[in-house]
């Protein structure tokens, strides 16, 4: 088992590394140019040309992804064209607020979806399945800005439970954090729940036609103790690759939600280093949000292999 | 009444009206809609009145006219994006599942790397690539789409692989395509099928979120999701115009997946849900 | 037996299954049930054996219904129950063990922990007490180390202990009747015999009552006091078990009990002069990852020649099968065809070589793709090997349909409307549609019921004898290998530990595992499991 | 998304000069004759009182901000940047410049050479007083080896040079009566001589910067010794970024903050109805929306063309449709009604299907398909702008086609490219600086090139012309040829709406910029 492991992991490790180069060569072929952005009106062909090589960007690609590739490995993401802040310094907090936030999310998410995919489950065909069924198949069927506005109407402007504003600041306290994020936690919750909820459901009724299903119903249990007990464990690896999926989407496909309600993550990070095409920032984000999703994602690879008992204990 | 040799249950009823409807007003939504798909009549967001049954959307169209006209775009679209990507996901998939170990971590790897790269970052490349152009649109759509297509098919497809009729066919000494296209393909449409309908929809949501790359639908036409983005700042007020084109998306949604639901359980045996009696 | 007169324990009357499409499955059958009573279930698939034991457990499987009659257990009528009510009678009264061990077993949870479940859940026994009780049984069924036997996962124990274990789970709540559904179907010969004097033992020892499901008359002979014999869902004759086996009254026992008897005999298969060989192996060696399923095996087949390769599950014989049609590359030796040598990987044969050695396989089910029709399962390899036009193709099919004994008009079917014999003879159409020399045979007829792998086994006969078509025939079945084999190896562990005529094989001196699989073989009478025993102990 | 129209500003070589649209980099002949009218502002209390913490949500800043002044593109910046430092020069609501840090100037004769008078005693937050070696620095920063976009602008300084401790003269290169105006540029804000820390800047103005998260918020404090009376009224003043429009409303509705920028204009209606809150309108001196065809390509070097696209766009509709009727409707030029040369003699275009028609006849294009470019990154709207020309054009029997492009690189690869899209410009303050830039045949940013020499040599005239009468007739003239015969349809000319609590005091409207100037932090106060 841990040399499947292993395998996995090196696995993550190379596909980080591709998408590596194809994020650095993704923002070399962005249209438009640092250079001739920040110098504006004032660019000369003099300036122009004092400029690019005061970025680094007169050598040749390859140097410059070498160069990034490996200060990237030592932690070190460069310096913001832009504002000449230091990347890291700037990106380390954002990205604890994505993780914040997402982990906020998913806290709430991925026990909701779960328990509720196995109820609907066990009342396959009932109302309570149908219903479920029906408001998770609504809930995806709109734009999550839509669900931010509305929860914002009605939690924010004519109730005023939570702030509609959400952004956090480092001398938040934690439980004023979890208040403050409360309304962007809901709505990513809302965003996620639907994949996760009917994913959970599916895998444990293509368990539910195993030979060992009929056995534990013939044992004398409920139906219950047979989707819980003897389902469930079975239906894991789907269900956690289903998790992984969604917590990957929270922390890299929240741009617009970081955007209704103002909290600064690195979604807003990225996008403004796109639109002012700061490459380092782009890059940086870009690798850390590859980062989150090919982590997560192994993550979830070696939680399948670690719960399928066929693996973890071998013969 | 019997459809495709099987008699449709109460809720698959309800999901072929959805789309039945849907349809029917796609494709006659010059006689239907009481004004035209782009000319503004009203005020910005006028309430629901006997000129406006449902009010007007954020530059005084008729909102009942555009969700009428949007079916058509919405629909249109959205169908071509998806059929484009399960062609590629399904073939890229299928391969990957039959072509052996080299050309499945190839494809895999591609995909976990294009999956892993920033939505906007993609969109980015592939807008400079080719330009923005309903044909990006649909072609970004099916690209991005075609990556989850390919996870499931992959998934269907090795449990399809190791049956003996496939090992029959390889004995023969059928070729990769003629494998996928006969062996596999028929017997993994269930699943697929399934998957279909759910990213049919998703994709309505998808064509809308692509807008700020400039890659959505070209005014003056009207889609569903664009409707829900255009308007949605009145939700803010309170005022119901998001809702209408919203609800559209939710009742094609659902009507399909009911439909698709129906199509899954005559194909599956049942599971041990209904054992007891 | 014990004949002890006891209070009846199980009652069926008029008990009647349907399936949702309105299919009769179960039609009208009572049966009655004393303690320390073993009642045999007889019938090919579709007879409603299993159905019937499951309903005795109130129990229908998904798209089934119990329309009608009566389930008493110790005279209490459990149908008019509850959902409740019957749930508690299910373990705890009636205790179930299934065919396939390996399947009804949880993989997820460690063994011990899904035997004391019942007791535990339903609330009869304290944890600790279970697990003694457990450890009682384990002991009980002759389990190897069973005071740790319950720590392992189903996927880490054999077959036959997996089927023991699923006894001592059945017996965990010590019910009064056991349901035993083909409990020893899947399991070796040599294996099976073990697992069936254990079964026997505790039926006795506790004196159980039981529902004992097989289609093997021999199997049902040694453990049944009485036995019902079913067809289409409804009983065909029902008698002491002696009766049946000696004087069977219906024709339908009558032939199913000939059928069961011609295998006990050695068919007057002889070879004239051996041509030569058409395909061989020589000294072939397959490997999957570190395994050595084949080691070092030489085997031939001639045209006109039927070669049985004979082992029980996991000897190599399918992998031997395999290694020859190139599925798996062989890393020593050679395979040759028509005394040319052929590439070891499966792409690198070219395509005549390919039509020349065809292969069928043991489960017609998943052998067809259930998508296709019948027309375009047969007619594929003659468009693909011969380039024939539609039309030639269509004549073809119909050829073939009738040469394998189907109606012509079959060809526009979907495989999965017909039935396992059936089936089975599409593959053989479809394997004759490329006019190969040799033709692999892997277990053909070890899924088809006894009558209709008669028929198929006289197929193949006729076929051989009209087309000169070689048969490499791999097979557990000894009464196969007596009925059709002209030549016969015998596989443990890998290698081939006999080769020769199969007068030869089946004939002292025999090699002591080939002795050991025929002694394994069960008879057609009632004192043979005794016999046995008492033999080799 | 809305959200991402204002982010998607590749303005690439506009980026960073946006502000100066707006601004007008050198605002000669700013005399305001009218003054900006105040929507639903109360009568406030004379007496400013001290205290409370005022947040301000902006629109109009970015994660990748810098306080370097070199770097300041956008409101949050500018208004950041107003809170620590002080600039050369202000402006009074009128918007004629007043003495800032520069107290007085006097120019001689010909307004080539001038002399500035520093004002005295006033101290840096470090305690240092500010001297004219400062000055100096703060404005050298801007000069040679730079990418300040200020730098333009101060080209025209030959020589500027120390006369004593308290006084400036520059010469340059030529006479500029508006010279005091260019000192007044958003860019040029005041730190030490020397001073290179950027990350904490000092400065002289009412606030100490207390934190700065780029693109999240910045945090002021109260200096308390602030060397203008009455001014920086708050203990802490708080700026934070909030560029969706819909989440700045909210946020000022459930009190999250006290004042935003830029209303969504289709809201404001509802927002006055709010109680608590008031707004504050600044009429016609906003951005001016425009479509621009290149008249060098086809076929839009017809004229008749052009006028047919002129008279097919129905500009009452679309400002009420879009604007919700918080805007002008703009004559096809650039220039305001606010400004003393706009042509008042010229009668407002109007939209007249008819006459469209028929220019569209004589064009001779036959039923040939126009295509215009435009995007969100233009502006929130200009797609929706768009439809309803194309429905207006609809009437005129005109097909236009629409094509919606991305926003992102929308400045870089349509704006001066396309042959007809969607353009704003913002307010210069002076007409020679409106004509010159957007018009003139030596500007690059003439993006309809229509570069007429005959043009050209009316507004040198004009620019030399002392006489205002006769400057007025050719400015009229130049006026009427732009809408004659340019290539741009310039159909509306919006409002700054700016959101305040009820009880922020010195909110008003300001003919420069919006949230009074970008000073609402210095010149506001609690009631």
């Amino acid at each position: 088992m841990l040399k499947t492991i292993a395998v996995r992991i090196v696995l993550g490790i190379i596909t980080l590394w591709a998408v590596s180069i194809l994020i650095f060569a993704a923002t070399e072929i962005l249209p438009g140019d640092v250079a001739s952005a920040i110098l504006g009106q004032g660019a000369t062909p003099e300036t122009l040309a004092v400029f690019r090589h005061e970025l680094g960007l007169d050598r040749p690609a390859y140097v410059r992804y070498l160069e990034w590739f490996f200060n990237a490995l030592h932690g070190d993401l460069g310096i913001a064209m832009t504002n000449k802040r230091v990347i890291v310094d700037v990106i380390t907090p954002r990205f604890m607020n994505t993780l914040f936030l997402a982990g906020y999310a998913a806290l709430i998410a991925v026990p909701t979806s779960v328990v509720l995919g196995i109820i609907a489950a066990i009342n396959e065909g009932k109302f309570i399945d149908r219903f479920v069924n029906i408001v998770s198949l609504m809930t995806i069927s709109v734009p999550e800005f839509f669900i931010a506005y509305v929860l914002i109407l009605y939690f924010a402007v004519q109730f005023e439970i939570f702030p509609s504003l959400s952004t956090v600041f480092p001398e938040m306290g934690f439980i004023e954090k979890i208040y403050t994020t409360a309304l962007p936690a809901f709505t990513l919750t809302m965003l996620v729940m639907a994949h996760m909820l009917r994913m959970t459901r599916t895998s444990v009724l293509s368990i539910m036609s195993q030979p060992y299903i009929e056995m534990a119903f013939l044992k004398g249990l409920t139906r219950s103790q047979v989707i819980v007990r003897h389902a469930l464990p079975n239906a894991a690896a789907p269900i956690i690759s289903v998790i992984a999926l969604n917590l990957a989407y929270l922390i890299v496909g929240v741009v617009v939600i970081e955007v209704v309600f103002v909290y600064p993550g690195v979604g807003q990070f990225m996008v403004d280093g796109v639109t002012k095409r700061d490459l380092p920032v782009v890059q940086a984000c870009g690798l850390i949000f590859a980062g989150a999703f090919v982590g997560l994602n192994t993550i979830a690879d070696v939680l399948a292999i670690m719960v399928n008992p066929r693996l973890r204990h071998p013969r | 009444m019997k459809l495709f040799g099987y008699k449709p249950t109460a809720t698959a009823w309800l999901g072929l009206a959805i789309i039945t409807i849907f349809i029917v007003i796609a494709v006659f939504a010059d006689v239907i809609a009481p004004y035209s798909e782009s000319e503004s009549v009203g005020q910005t967001w006028d309430d629901p009145s006997w000129d406006f049954l449902l009010g007007t959307d954020n530059i005084g169209r008729d909102m009942l006219s555009r969700l009428i006209y949007g079916a058509r775009m919405t629909i249109g679209v959205a169908l071509v994006t998806t059929i484009l990507s399960f062609l590629i996901g399904t073939t890229a998939g299928f391969l990957a599942a039959v072509g052996g170990t080299v050309i499945d971590q190839i494809l895999s790897r591609i995909v976990d790397v294009m999956l892993s790269i920033p939505l906007l970052i993609f969109a980015l490349i592939i807008l400079s690539v080719f330009g923005s152009s309903i044909v990006t649109l649909v072609l970004t759509l099916a690209v991005l789409d075609s990556t989850r297509v390919f996870r499931l098919a992959r998934a269907v497809a090795t449990n399809l692989v190791v049956m003996e009729y496939v090992e029959a066919a390889k004995l023969r000494g059928e070729g990769l395509w003629w494998i996928m296209r006969r062996e596999i393909l028929p017997n993994a449409l269930p699943p697929m099928i399934s998957e279909f309908g759910l990213r049919f929809c998703f994709n309505f949501l998808f064509v809308a979120s692509l807008s700020f790359l400039g890659l959505g639908i070209q005014p003056p036409y009207a889609d569903w999701g664009g409707m829900v983005r255009d308007n949605g700042k009145a939700i803010s007020f309170g005022l119901p115009a998001p809702l209408w084109p919203a609800l559209a998306i939710a009742m094609m949604t659902v009507g399909v997946n009911l439909v698709v639901d129906w199509i899954l359980s005559i194909n599956s045996r049942p599971s041990g849900a209904s054992a007891e009696m | 037996m014990t004949r002890d007169v006891h209070e009846t324990i199980l009652k069926l009357t008029d008990l009647r299954v349907e399936a949702l499409s309105g299919a009769v499955l179960v039609d009208n059958v009572s049966l009655e049930l004393k303690r320390g009573e073993v009642m045999g279930l007889i019938g090919e698939s579709g007879a409603g054996k299993s159905t019937i034991g499951l309903a005795s457990m109130v129990y229908a499987r998904a798209g089934c219904r119990i329309t009608g009659g009566k389930v008493e257990i110790q005279g209490e009528d459990v149908r008019a129950l509850d959902a409740e009510g019957r749930r508690q009678r299910r373990g705890q009264r009636i205790a179930y063990i299934a065919q396939s061990a390996a399947a009804s077993f949880n993989p997820a949870h460690r063994l011990m922990d899904q035997v004391t479940e019942m007791p535990i859940s339903h609330g009869l026994m304290t944890q600790a007490e279970a697990q003694a009780w457990a450890l009682e049984l384990f002991r009980a069924l002759d389990l190897p180390n069973p005071d740790t036997f319950g720590d392992r996962y189903p996927h880490q124990v054999s077959g036959g202990q997996l089927q023991r274990a699923m006894a001592a789970m059945a017996m965990s709540c010590r019910p009064d009747i056991l349901v035993l559904d083909e409990p020893t179907t899947a399991l070796d010969v040599t294996t099976q015999i073990e697992v069936l004097a254990l079964l026997k033992k505790l039926i006795r020892d506790y004196n159980m009552a039981a529902l004992y499901i097989s289609h093997d008359l021999a199997v049902v002979a040694q453990v049944a006091d009485r036995v019902m014999v079913l067809r289409h869902g409804k009983m065909v004759e029902l008698g002491e078990t002696g009766q049946i086996l000696l004087e069977p009254r219906m024709e339908y026992t009558k032939a199913l009990v000939a059928e069961r008897k011609a295998a006990d005999k050695l068919a007057m298969v002889t070879t004239t002069t051996r041509e030569k060989p058409v395909l061989e192996g020589m000294d072939v060696t397959g490997i999957y990852g570190t395994f050595r399923a084949v080691k070092n095996v030489s085997i031939s087949v001639a045209r006109g020649e039927t070669v049985a390769v004979v082992g029980e599950s996991g000897s190599g014989k399918s992998s031997l099968a395999r290694l020859l049609v190139g599925l798996l590359p062989c890393v020593t030796g050679e395979v040759k065809l028509h005394g040319e040598m052929l590439p070891p990987a499966l792409k690198d044969r070219n395509r005549d070589t390919l039509r020349k050695v065809q292969l069928i396989y043991q489960q017609p089910d998943v052998a067809l793709n259930p998508r296709q029709t019948i027309g375009e399962i047969i007619g594929r390899p003659v468009e693909f090997y011969f380039n024939r036009s539609p039309e030639q193709v269509k004549a073809r099919v119909a050829e073939l349909l009738h040469l394998v004994g189907l109606p012509e008009d079959y060809a526009g079917r979907l495989s999965t409307a017909l039935s396992g014999g059936q089936k089975q003879r599409i593959c053989i159409a479809r394997a004759l549609a490329a006019e190969p020399d040799i033709i692999i045979c892997d277990e053909p007829t070890s899924a088809l019921d006894q009558l209709v792998a008669d028929e198929i086994l006289k197929l193949l006969k006729q076929l051989q004898d009209n087309l000169g078509v070689g048969y490499l025939f791999i097979t557990h079945d000894l009464g196969i290998v007596r009925r059709i084999a002209h030549r016969t190896a015998v596989m443990l562990q890998g290698e081939i530990i006999a080769q020769g005529p199969t007068a030869d094989i089946f004939a002292p001196p025999f090699h002591p595992y080939t002795e050991k699989l025929l002694s394994s073989v069960p008879e057609m009478r009632t004192d043979w499991l005794d016999e046995v025993l008492a033999k080799r102990a | 998304m809305e959200e991402y129209n204002k982010l998607k500003h590749m303005f690439d070589k506009g980026s960073l000069s946006r502000r100066d649209f707006m601004s007008g980099v050198a605002m000669i002949g700013a005399g305001m004759a009218v003054a900006p009218s105040l929507l639903s502002g109360t009568a406030q209390a004379a007496t400013p009182k001290v205290g409370g913490t005022f947040r301000i949500g902006m629109e109009g800043g970015s994660a990748t901000d810098s306080l370097d002044p070199r770097t300041y593109a956008d409101s949050v910046m500018i208004a950041a940047s107003l809170c620590v430092m002080n600039g050369l020069v202000e402006f009074d609501p009128s918007g004629k410049p007043t003495g800032e840090l520069l107290e007085s100037w006097e120019a001689k004769p010909g307004a080539k050479e001038w002399v500035f008078n520093v004002r005295k005693g006033v101290k840096f937050s470090n305690g240092k007083t500010m001297t004219a070696d400062d000055i100096l620095y703060s404005i050298a920063i801007h000069r040679g080896e730079t990418k300040s976009p200020a730098k333009g602008i101060l080209k025209q300084i030959t020589e500027i040079k120390k006369v004593n401790e308290n006084q400036i003269a520059v010469t340059l290169e030529a006479g500029n009566a508006d010279f005091p105006v260019i000192l007044g540029d958003y860019h040029i804000v005041v730190v030490p001589d020397g001073f290179t820390d950027w990350q904490k800047p000092i400065g002289t103005g009412g606030y100490t910067l207390e934190s700065f998260e780029p693109g999240v918020r910045l945090v002021f404090k109260r200096r308390g010794d602030y060397w203008k009376a009455g001014r920086a009224n708050f203990d802490m003043v708080e700026i934070r970024n909030i560029q969706d429009p819909a989440a700045r409303t909210a946020a000022l509705q459930s009190g999250q903050v006290d004042a935003i920028n830029r209303l969504d204009p289709r809201t404001v209606n509802l927002l006055m109805k709010d109680k608590k809150l008031n707004v504050v309108r600044t009429k016609g001196t906003g951005n001016r929306f425009c479509f621009v065809s290149r008249v060098t390509e086809k076929p839009f070097d017809n004229k008749d063309l052009r006028l047919a696209l002129k008279y097919g766009i129905d500009r009452e509709k679309i400002i009420q449709q879009v604007y919700n009727g918080f805007a002008t409707p703009g004559n096809d030029h650039t220039l305001d009604a606010l400004n003393p040369f706009y042509n008042t003699a010229m009668p407002q275009r109007k939209y007249d299907p008819d006459k469209a028609a028929f220019h569209f006849k004589k064009a001779g294009l036959g039923d040939a398909k126009i295509e215009l470019q435009a995007s969100e990154g233009a502006w929130g709207s200009a797609v929706d702008c768009a439809t309803l020309f194309q429905e207006s054009l609809k009437k005129a029997k005109i097909n236009l086609d629409v094509k919606k492009v991305s926003a992102d690189g929308y400045w870089d690869n349509v704006w001066l490219k396309a042959p007809f899209c969607a353009v704003y410009w913002g307010r210069r303050l002076s007409a020679d600086q409106t004509f010159t830039q957007v018009y003139g045949s030596a500007s690059d940013w003439n993006d309809s090139n229509w570069r007429v020499p005959e043009f050209d040599k009316l507004i040198g005239e004009a620019r030399a012309e002392l006489d205002e009468k006769k400057r007025k007739e050719l400015y009229f003239h130049a006026q009427e040829m732009i809408a004659e015969d340019g290539g741009m349809i310039c159909f509306a000319i919006t409002d700054y709406l700016d959101g305040y609590a009820k009880n922020v005091m010195g909110a008003e409207a300001h003919a420069r910029y919006d949230m009074n100037d970008d000073r609402i932090a210095e010149k506001g106060w609690f009631a």
